[in-house]
């Protein structure tokens, strides 16, 4: 755990409280049971907004707290703990940061407030095909009055369905850029996707959409990309260490030959390696924030990095975490399987391993 | 073995096939590839005459449901290598297994060695005619992979055996007729306190609830056991003997689910080459390599591991063709297997990429939603049937001779 | 072990009782302490010829047994047991399956009864650079009288001080074909390599050197080259084998906490898999030998298949020797180290696990 | 801490730079990569005036040779801020450590906590000034991972001990001066039998013997002890309480080892970054990647796996920059910089293709040979100070609280 100021420890600790008590891994059981459209419980994301989560990154001029990357992923750590349901990290951290540092004073103005304080959910729309690939969009945007027509496909949209503020890359006259979308507008058509993760997403398609353009093009995408792909990182360092530590009590716990099955060397030492390799991600996961709070050159490494670590890690804990338990772990019943299915959908949200172990080689120049 | 020249070979196989091809429902003409596809029997298919049923029975009387069993009790009567050509003109085919059922792979074997010939005579037919759905009744929650600590009370009541407890995980126990369930009839031992019964599960007291597993199927039950009457004839091999049968009847069942394997898919898995699907997902570069370089090399070490895994079922295949039983390959194959299978399916959903993350719903294709499910349902290769954990326990001390800590 | 022949058998057995009576370990290590620039000791190999091994795969016509590639693989298995310096694979094998694919009638009348007997080495020289890459070569053959002229350079030539004769890939006016060289042709200029394996190699250089064609350009050498690849193999499933076995034995013996430390769990479990590796490797070995032996359009694949497979195998067991001997291990005294070393060198030879690994791919189409 | 703010921090890092500066002598230009060019101190550098010798004395003087040790030991009495100043002052100019010490990193802590006031007026004063070279006899043939099972025997003769025993992986032995050792004191107990005493290598009946490795180096040595008399005063702690000294020292060397391995090289590593050096052997393709894609992947994840190692060592030291000691963290540390160390050793010597298989000779060039014994002796790395596989049962028991079997 990094070093934290106070602002940033009392954060951590009223995350943690209010996950345990507020949204343990039941709650994702009940939404999935509910077969909700939403993808999150309304109620809980009034309470997270009103302690002021959604504005922890956003500039203080615009009614946020501007705590920045760390403490958001404090949040986002426990939220992930308890595999908490929010479009925290798609409006909070993602739509935000695209708003922020690409948005005229106008387009700030009116979003900015209305993402903190939770009233507004924003995302952002990147893939057009099943592969993150976000320079090779194919979704076209033309010039059309003061503004941009969009005619085009994204897929995997994060909160898609509750979105009511759409951040869309898109090719324009100037190559790659992020245009502003209202939910709203016309051509756009939604469809919600049943995922395993049961978590809330759409496709969305668009036809002859109105769009506003943010300024920064490809550079901008590339930013906002690694502010939510280390966002996505933290949440799963809080749902891998859950997923390890829930596992640890049970092999303490779990008798087989007379013995707790942690007594037996071959699971000690693979759980002596998971809680390595969660050190070694936990250090990166926070390294990659760091970087982003003070704007590093090299964060776009470091996001890299902690996404393919995490990324590796939370497979390897998930898996471990069923197969630890054996077949209590295959049923329903069980969380495991609720960490197992988090855990594939993190990994590919915003590229995935092997993605971000290429781009990685490539900013190495290699 | 003579039966493999001469009139007794080519000339057995052209049998075979020609058989197969007149007998076999015109109806049926995939190959089982999902549970409810394939041919269970039970009581719920005798009288039937739908083409599964058509075909379980035909199969049967010419003694293809259990090829190399006797032919007293309704068997084929064949040699090992005729056996094996009936698989192969039945895989070769394209034809459904004729009966899928624990009673061929698990139970018959083992009453064949350790039952009375009353009991044969009683059940053996009725497993080769289909009429008959066994499950098994071996774990229970407080005994996984130390089988031996299950704690089901048998209790010799005089003209009957009385049976109290809860078996977990047993397959299709809400679709299965009887069941052959290892109880405990001596509390004071351990391995030396168990034995092997059989209980008709329309018996009163016995009670079953699915179990739904993370891919949303329930292939599995808890079984409850309430004051359950059996007489004392269902009781197999000697009491307080029955940790033997139970064992020797886990090889057989190890063997039958790296068998399973061996093809490619395993339970979970789902068919087609993995290098074509994930082409048709990433694509291709101007090289004509996988479009992603890392996955790319992934996949092909899990395609290497699988086809050495065939090798490796096949070389273990010719050089135990003489041997029928299971041998000291079986816990190598079935713990390489359930990796292989477990990495496969994972390469699957990671191949498709956003689409390999749906449950449900018309933006996934049938192969996508599978794909996702058998992916899940894979996670359990390496915990049914001996846990990976034991199979490697068994390959250190039995095969590798190991010792145990003092 | 696949089901032998009477024939090989007896050959298998032979091959064992000569290696483990005149060529143990310690054969290897007396070698390297001579530092003779051989590369093997020359009154071995002419037991080995004369008990005909050299002569296994070569017709019957030119004064060989044929008794084809399974059985060629049993010898190099138990000569890579102990880890015998010898020129059969490149002589024996490489070279004279070049002969018998690609020479004239002269050529293999000329060359392989000698080879067969011993009295000729014989070797291929395919590499220009540090990495396999035959499709690459830039060593030139230009046509001159009724041969070619040789101009260039070649690497890590097995035996390449040893060899009367060399079998060359180079770049001629109709591409890329195999030619042959005598080592002692004006402008052969050989230096000796003095390799961490202790096996004897050279780099040589070809200056105007005089040189005959073989047939079958490009499609003759991937034949020749998958033949030496699937010996390499046959000769790493001896050396992995062997230095599993050593080490299984030294599991029960070593005794550590009071245990022997073959009874602490988590070796166990790494034993077994290596053992599971192990068979593994041994199916796809003798797979690509029977197929090779049948000239079986799936030879290919099932080459590369096999020496990828091998090479995974091979790198863990020589690795997992020497961590599972811990200090003794690391000692030039024990055997460890040179299975160690030799396992780099073979995985390198004819193309590596990351060579063969995407050469299946590209068989395979992707 | 005051010494963080004002004059105490970025002062004293002016002041530390400036004295740098002034006393490095300017011949010794580049930073100690091998054993030869390090200054490790000892009897041979005595009143020696080569350059190596002038730097220990000047920065003994300095009281940086053992920056955090009390002054009144010849210590620099600085606080640890100070101290990680004064590393990273010297780490940053590229200059090479004043004093490679057994002594300094292993020996002193120790002494300081558990010895008498005597004994650390004896030797530290020594051991800051790189008068006395030490060496470790700790492991013996029978006792490796399981050390306390030693049995170099400490025989209390009245007025002075008796040593007699062998001790193996005694590093520099040969070139030591005096050896911290572990011997019994009692045959009876196991942990409880064991004292930690201090041995003048110069005294009559001791042997040493280098073992040459693997790599070809001989780093390490067999030492003999036969009928060697060492006074009372030599055994530190009270009788057969050494137990626990030895394991507070072992924390401080897998820390030491640890802190190596982190700028990426560890014993036996070659210093550049893997990327590029892959480059220069294996080319790039046309779009800018390494052309062996299979390769690229491993040495990314190596990579990565590097750098989120150090950036572990530096939030750990971050943590608990007010500690001084090793802390739970030193146990992965030293576990996973083993296993990444030795991870970057292969793929090096596999990114030079045939050049990475040299062993002497002009074909090679000094990097390729260096790549090649490094490689081979960073198998060393998971096997000295404890090996992974200890490490591994120390973080499973001891920081994961799992139990022992019953």
């Amino acid at each position: 755990m990094a070093v934290l100021s106070e602002e940033q420890s009392m954060l951590r600790d009223a995350a943690k409280a209010w996950t345990q008590e507020k949204s343990p891994v039941r709650a994702l059981r009940g939404l999935r049971d509910s077969r909700s459209d939403h993808g999150y419980d309304t109620e809980a994301w009034n309470e997270m907004a009103q302690m002021g989560w959604a504005g922890v990154i956003v500039p203080e001029a615009y009614g946020g707290s501007e705590f920045g990357f760390l403490s958001m992923g404090l949040i986002l750590e426990e939220l992930g703990r308890t595999l908490t349901a929010s479009p925290l990290l798609a409006s909070g951290l993602a739509a935000a940061s695209a708003l922020t540092l690409g948005g005229s004073e106008a387009q700030k103005a009116e979003w900015l407030p209305k993402i903190a304080d939770g009233s507004t959910i924003a995302t952002l729309a990147i893939d057009d095909g099943p592969h993150h690939a976000p320079e090779r969009t194919a979704l076209a945007a033309t010039a059309s009055g003061d503004g941009y027509r969009l005619n085009g496909r994204k897929t995997f949209v994060l909160e898609g369905m509750a979105a009511d503020l759409l951040v869309v890359s898109a090719r324009g006259p100037k190559g790659i850029g992020l245009f502003l979308v209202r939910a709203d507008a016309a051509g756009v058509n939604r469809t919600r996707l049943q995922l395993a993760d049961s978590r809330g997403a759409a496709n969305v398609t668009f036809e002859e959409t109105p769009a506003q353009a943010l300024a920064g093009g490809a550079g901008l995408l590339d930013q906002v990309l690694d502010r939510a792909r280390a966002g996505v990182a933290a949440e799963m360092l809080g749902s891998a260490s859950q997923a390890f530590e829930t596992t640890l009590d049970y092999l303490k716990v779990r008798v087989q030959f007379g013995q707790p099955i942690g007594a037996f060397q071959a699971l000690q030492h693979r759980a002596a390696k998971m809680f390595t390799d969660l050190e070694l991600s936990r250090s990166a996961v926070e390294a990659a924030l760091a970087a982003l709070d003070v704007d590093s050159p090299e964060a776009p490494e470091l996001v890299s990095l902690a996404k393919a670590k995490m990324g590796d890690t939370f497979h390897l804990v998930s898996n471990e975490m069923v197969q630890m338990h054996g077949g209590i772990g295959m049923t329903d019943a069980h969380e495991a399987g609720f960490y197992l299915k988090r855990a594939r959908a993190a990994e590919a949200a915003f590229g995935n391993q092997a993605y971000h172990r290429d781009r990685y080689a490539r900013l190495q120049g290699y | 073995m003579a039966d493999l020249g001469g009139a007794d070979g080519p000339a057995f196989r052209v049998q075979v096939r020609d058989w197969l091809k007149a007998n076999y429902p015109p109806e049926l003409r995939d190959p089982a590839r999902t549970d409810p596809e394939a041919v269970w029997g039970g009581r719920a298919f005798v009288g039937s005459d739908d083409p599964q049923s058509v075909w379980m029975r035909r199969a049967a009387e010419r003694g293809f449901t259990a090829p190399a069993w006797p032919r007293d009790y309704g068997g084929g009567g064949l040699s090992p290598a005729q056996t094996r050509i009936v698989e192969q003109e039945i895989a070769a085919g394209g034809y459904r297994t004729p009966l899928a059922s624990f009673g061929v792979w698990m139970l018959g074997p083992v009453l064949l060695e350790y039952a009375t010939e009353d009991q044969r005579r009683e059940h053996l037919p009725k497993i080769v005619r289909g009429e008959i759905r066994w499950c098994q009744g071996y774990s229970e929650p407080g005994a996984g992979s130390d089988l031996a600590a299950l704690a089901t009370r048998c209790e010799d009541m005089g003209d009957h055996w009385l049976i109290n407890g809860q078996k977990i995980w047993t397959s299709y126990a809400d679709k299965a007729d009887w069941c052959f369930c290892l109880v405990r009839t001596d509390t004071a031992k351990k391995h030396e306190g168990v034995s092997f019964v059989l209980i008709d599960m329309t018996s009163p007291g016995v009670e079953t609830r699915p179990i739904r597993l993370i891919s949303g199927d329930s292939p599995f039950c808890e079984t409850f056991f309430t004051d359950v009457k059996i007489p004392k004839g269902n009781l197999v091999g000697k009491v307080n003997a029955g940790w033997e049968i139970a064992k020797r009847l886990l090889q057989y069942e190890r063997q039958n689910i790296s068998g399973g394997f061996g093809g490619g898919g395993g339970a979970g898995g789902i068919a087609g080459d993995l290098g074509k699907i994930a082409a048709d997902y990433v694509g291709l570069d101007e090289t004509g390599r996988l479009a992603d370089a890392d996955l790319r090399s992934r996949i092909t070490r899990n395609k290497m591991d699988f086809r050495a895994l065939q090798q490796t079922i096949a070389r273990v295949a010719a050089e135990s063709r003489a041997s029928n039983g299971p041998n000291a390959a079986t816990s190598i194959i079935k713990y390489a297997a359930a990796a292989m299978a477990q990495e496969r399916s994972e390469l699957m959903v990671e191949a498709m990429g956003a689409q390999g993350l749906g449950w449900a719903g018309d933006e996934y294709s049938p192969l996508e939603r599978q794909a996702v499910r058998g992916w899940l349902r894979s996670k359990g290769n390496s915990i049914e049937g001996g846990t990976s954990e034991v199979n490697l326990n068994v390959i250190a001390k039995r095969v590798l001779g190991l010792p145990d800590p003092k």
